[in-house]
């Protein structure tokens, strides 16, 4: 714990704004006002956060389907993300988007993508801008235990070692990919695997945010440092079904349940940041009324947002035609 | 008769074709589900849209196969399989993740006969649901069959209804050459009735749905239904239409449509896929080519726009084409001559 | 003006393009090649059909970017590094690989500026060669482009001569939007004057190559030699025709077609592709769609027949469409009316 | 050396009949009768016949774009072979297929295959029926070192492991990737990249029948006892060009001299079955004869084969369409 009390508010408060938005999405879904699918991130708030900050404004990153908590992390608007999740005009993506697409370029947000393992070859692309800049940057993407498997992810490995890339993969074994435990897919296991390819692992806890940190910034200093692409990976749960709606047929009654009440990563930071005296349970309480707040604001106007017309339907196929 | 839904009706037909035929497996992302997970329970998915429910615990896990996420590997398993004598039916989920996996589609499972001098047969089908409706957007919402249709040595289905869904996925596991097998996302929980029993729809033979004097209307998959509101809307202003449900676009029945469209002299042709190269294009260029001489009028082509599938629900609406859409068509054919 | 191949006229389009603009980068398989190799020689490849021959000793291996057997990985590199802000110019190799790489195309670059709300942009040029006429069979020789028309998002090139070649790849590598560039490899050695110093052909403009009043001949490509060819010998005899060298596939110049055939009345379409869902189709259906009643005789589709390419001499030539074949087309609507 | 005479008189002649058969199409390529891509296999012979002399009636192999040899040691017919090459109507494949797509579906031959990368999954899914049938036949694959890094070879790998498939994976590195060192291309190595996924590699001097043998036996012990997928990795050199007419710039001059002079495949099995007493020099030489009589026939009937036409071009397209 050498970060700053400035940092740990920050992560504190980054942490808690991916736990109040998604558990909030999992409130309103039912309501029917949202439509498509919505994967949420609840439970891996560590992992986002821990990697993303330690980024730098320069850096990229590249998300997956369950796409919200690196948006956040990374500095995405709450407010436009969600007014892109309820379809708004005037979302992140004009509504043509939706929750498994957003994206703010501006942020060095790539994209959450719908495609699993297409964003992964991506990342290794902005990372050859990255290297060709000379300014350190990196770019980094995240993987889950499922799309691990999917060839594009060993292609884009094997292609960042052989251009000595200045890329940062990022794995989160959340233990499902949809309605499958990850040991199945996954033959031998993810560590031995990554490392088979010249890419050098750090291993983190999951639902611990300095755990995480920790990890990426020995990661992310191996690559500044011109050694090439390196791993972090984590492993952690998630909270809620593949998509809001699964039953989780697959899974032990009260496995979610104990996670939330051992492990869980905001129960975690909060006891050891108090513990450690450098917050009272007040202030970080207060951190929390404020998110709360922004997530009801941004949940109102989302609901009442303008609706897209044909012209936003038919614009930005082309730049120009 | 029983009345089903799409879904139940494809379940039906996977049953009874495993049932019949050791040689038939199932092959798939969470086809079943369940393995690995900590509550014990298999078949906790069976397929994310239901259809391969039940199957598992019926067949077993040797003819019930869940995959890691490998799309390529999965096609090309059902090839490799098909090719010692196995007649695989792969799901890739959603039709737009042919991307990942290509080209075990069209430069494997398509060729292998042609190329490898008429020796090999590859009786695989590929099921894979399609279509816009559930605003899962630019990647989850492609009716690409126009794209696959276009590849020789592909078959390729697009029922619309219960019954055809049924009798088209038993006469594609029956089928000697491969088979893509479209499922429209929107149509999955539409009901109708269903023969009980073995039910064969053969390939290459479209559906007369409704006989009329005035247009020849041709439809897709969902837009089968759009089409059907718009016809007998119009019946009863006394404009009456054929409308021909296409069924599988590969091969297409060219026979039914000019037969038809001798009859009319007009053509309406409804397609829920991107305007260019696609299905309603080959029709309008069918006409074009051999059914000039009894073409009274400009054919309308009824497409999506040339945009991705949009999220929000009022541009996926806008998206799709409509029932007044096709009506409107209808009307200015009707106005031309 | 110089004569050169169309190999040389893009080789030097990509030398010129790169050294105007610091952000063009060449990325594919051995597109200078010899790394890991034992004489030493880089460069000892420059592309397997020489295009790229020269980059690698003048701009470094920085911007010229040998890359590992990963078409996937390519194409999303060429993606990731566009959207960070350089000007990838990819290379597939064949453009029978896009079945390895669908992916990044279709659901990846085509769809990237919409789906984000219009705030990406992926300056992507993706070339690759295409065609029959090498007899390298059928997962060498396919003509794809009608297959990424049809996608939004994507433009598409098909040039035909060596100054197109230049004056295409240099306004595809200057354009925002990602562009599918297509090369025939029957093209790569055949000559033509080239304007010398930068060159620009824009996109959607096709090109009117002959004259005629009786018959409007659109081809795409390898075909618009062949058309020529048909269309000089039917000059002899007085039958004149417009000749349409499409250019691009997308954009299509619409008008330019409708125009012509508002003089001519008659229309055959030229295109290598298999016939379904092919760009012969999508203009056939817009003769009868838009150009119904300019039309005075059905349209003559003269494409592939629908079959994979064959490898043997004598069957790929009977393959691929012919100038017989397109004189045969042209008589034929002639004598109609 | 545990082998029957017989069987290593198979071998020796298996061998010999593709070393003939490419160093003869290396003469009559620049003839300009053969068309399209010829890619020779010459130099790697023993990993073709080392593997295939292991195999069974009932097993399958899968093969590469460089494909002649792999069929010549499976047991495909020549002559067949060459009328194919020849494009001729009688051709193993009617003249529509060539050298790329040389395919014997009756010798569980599942082709050539010009699409790198391809066959691999292909082969998973034969190993697939291969367990079905319970019968202990296992599918073959052949893979190139430049191969090795398509994402669907990794996601054959990891599929077969996950399925605990009889899968052989034979790694023939030959130094190159078309006109690139196969070390650029491979970010670490392949024996630890394919062990990563869980597959036990047996590796080989691919100059050495005998070592491929051996390998190959012990990986297919190994996969017949029901343990999943192994691989043989076998190092060699191709003696021509990536394809003919390849000028080949990026090798050292004296390259493939230094090899067909020391380690040869052919010089190799010669000198030690000799040395060994097992076949007299002149026995061998017979051999070579009855061989080199073998490609005269099937190239002279090539030459003059009957033409395709266009029954040919527009059959079996579909079985029934
Ligand atoms: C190419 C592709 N295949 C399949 C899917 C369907 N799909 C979406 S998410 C998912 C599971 C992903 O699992 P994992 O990578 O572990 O991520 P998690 O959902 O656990 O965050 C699957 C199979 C897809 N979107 N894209
Ligand atoms: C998907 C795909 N990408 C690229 C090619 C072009 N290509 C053909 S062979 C080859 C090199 C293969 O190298 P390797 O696997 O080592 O086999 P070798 O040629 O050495 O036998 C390449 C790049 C192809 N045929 N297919
Ligand atoms: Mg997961
Ligand atoms: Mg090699």
């Amino acid at each position: 714990m050498q970060q700053s009390p400035d940092q740990i508010r920050q992560a504190y408060r980054q942490m808690r704004l991916i736990r109040e938005f998604e558990e909030r999405l999992h409130v309103e879904n039912p309501k029917g006002e949202i439509a498509g699918f919505t994967h949420l991130y609840s439970g891996q708030e560590a992992i986002a956060v821990g990697v993303c900050e330690n980024l730098r404004e320069t850096d990229y990153i590249i998300s997956t389907h369950r796409g919200h908590g690196h948006c956040l992390a990374r500095g995405c608007d709450p407010k436009g993300m969600m007014h892109e999740i309820y379809g708004r005009a005037d979302g992140l993506c004009k509504g043509r988007g939706g929750s498994m697409h957003i994206a703010d370029l501006t942020k060095g947000m790539l994209g959450a993508n719908g495609i699993v393992g297409a964003g992964q070859p991506i990342a290794v692309g902005a990372a050859l801008a990255c290297k060709a800049r000379g300014d350190g940057s990196v770019s980094v993407s995240f993987t889950g235990d499922g799309a691990s498997n999917q060839g594009t992810v060993f292609e884009a490995m094997n292609m960042a070692v052989v251009l000595k890339l200045p890329k940062l993969f990022v794995l989160e074994n959340n233990g499902y990919s949809e309605h499958t435990g990850a040991s199945y897919g996954i033959g031998s296991d993810l560590k031995t695997r990554t490392e088979a390819f010249g890419i050098p692992v750090w291993e983190a806890d999951g639902f611990d945010y300095f755990s995480v940190y920790e990890a990426a910034a020995k990661a992310l200093e191996y690559i500044r440092a011109g050694n090439g692409p390196a791993a972090v990976l984590a492993v952690a749960t998630r909270y809620f079904g593949h998509f809001e709606g699964d039953p989780q047929n697959y899974r032990a009654k009260d496995e979610v349940k104990n996670f939330r009440e051992t492990v869980d990563a905001l129960k975690q930071i909060r006891e050891k940041v108090t513990g450690a005296g450098i917050f009272t349970v007040e202030e970080l309480d207060a951190i929390d009324a404020e998110v709360l707040a922004l997530i009801d604001a941004s949940v109102e106007s989302a609901r009442t947002g303008p609706v897209p017309g044909a012209d936003i339907l038919l614009s930005d196929v082309y730049i120009d035609y | 008769m029983a009345e089903l839904t799409m879904r139940d009706a494809l379940n039906q037909a996977l049953h009874q074709e495993m049932e019949r035929d050791p040689r038939v497996i199932v092959i798939g992302e969470d086809v079943s589900g369940g393995a690995g997970g900590t509550s014990g329970k298999r078949d906790a998915a069976g397929g994310i849209f239901g259809v391969t429910k039940g199957l598992l615990p019926r067949f077993g896990e040797a003819r019930v196969i869940d995959t890691p996420i490998s799309e390529s590997a999965i096609v090309g398993l059902a090839n490799g399989a098909a090719l010692a004598g196995m007649r695989p039916v792969a799901e890739l989920m959603f039709a737009d993740f042919v991307g990942v996996s290509l080209d075990q589609i069209f430069n494997q499972m398509a060729k292998f006969r042609y190329m490898f001098g008429g020796k090999a047969q590859t009786p695989v089908v590929l099921r894979m649901a399609m279509g816009a409706g559930m605003n899962a957007a630019a990647q989850h919402s492609q009716t690409i069959y126009p794209m696959l249709s276009a590849i020789p040595g592909l078959k390729v289905a697009v029922p619309s209804t219960p019954a055809d869904a049924k009798g088209m996925l038993a006469a594609a596991i029956r089928d000697d050459d491969p088979v893509i097998f479209f499922e429209h996302k929107a149509l999955y929980s539409r009901k109708g009735d269903v023969p009980e029993g073995e039910y064969l729809v053969p390939f290459g033979e479209a559906a007369l749905l409704r006989q009329g004097r005035d247009v020849t209307v041709v439809a897709i998959g969902r837009m089968v239904h759009f089409a059907a509101k718009a016809v007998d809307k119009l019946a009863a202003e006394g404009i009456t239409c054929d409308l021909i449900d296409m069924r599988t676009t590969s091969p297409i029945d060219e026979e039914a449509i000019l037969e038809s469209l001798s009859q009319t002299g007009r053509l309406v042709v409804v397609d829920e896929s991107n305007p260019i190269c696609s299905i309603a294009s080959e029709i309008a260029s069918m006409a074009a080519t051999k059914g000039f001489h009894d073409l009274r009028a400009p054919v309308q082509k009824i497409t999506a726009p040339h945009t991705p599938v949009p999220f929000a629900r009022e541009l996926e609406r806008i998206y799709v084409p409509s029932p007044n859409d096709i009506e409107a068509a209808i009307r200015a054919v009707m106005k031309e001559v």
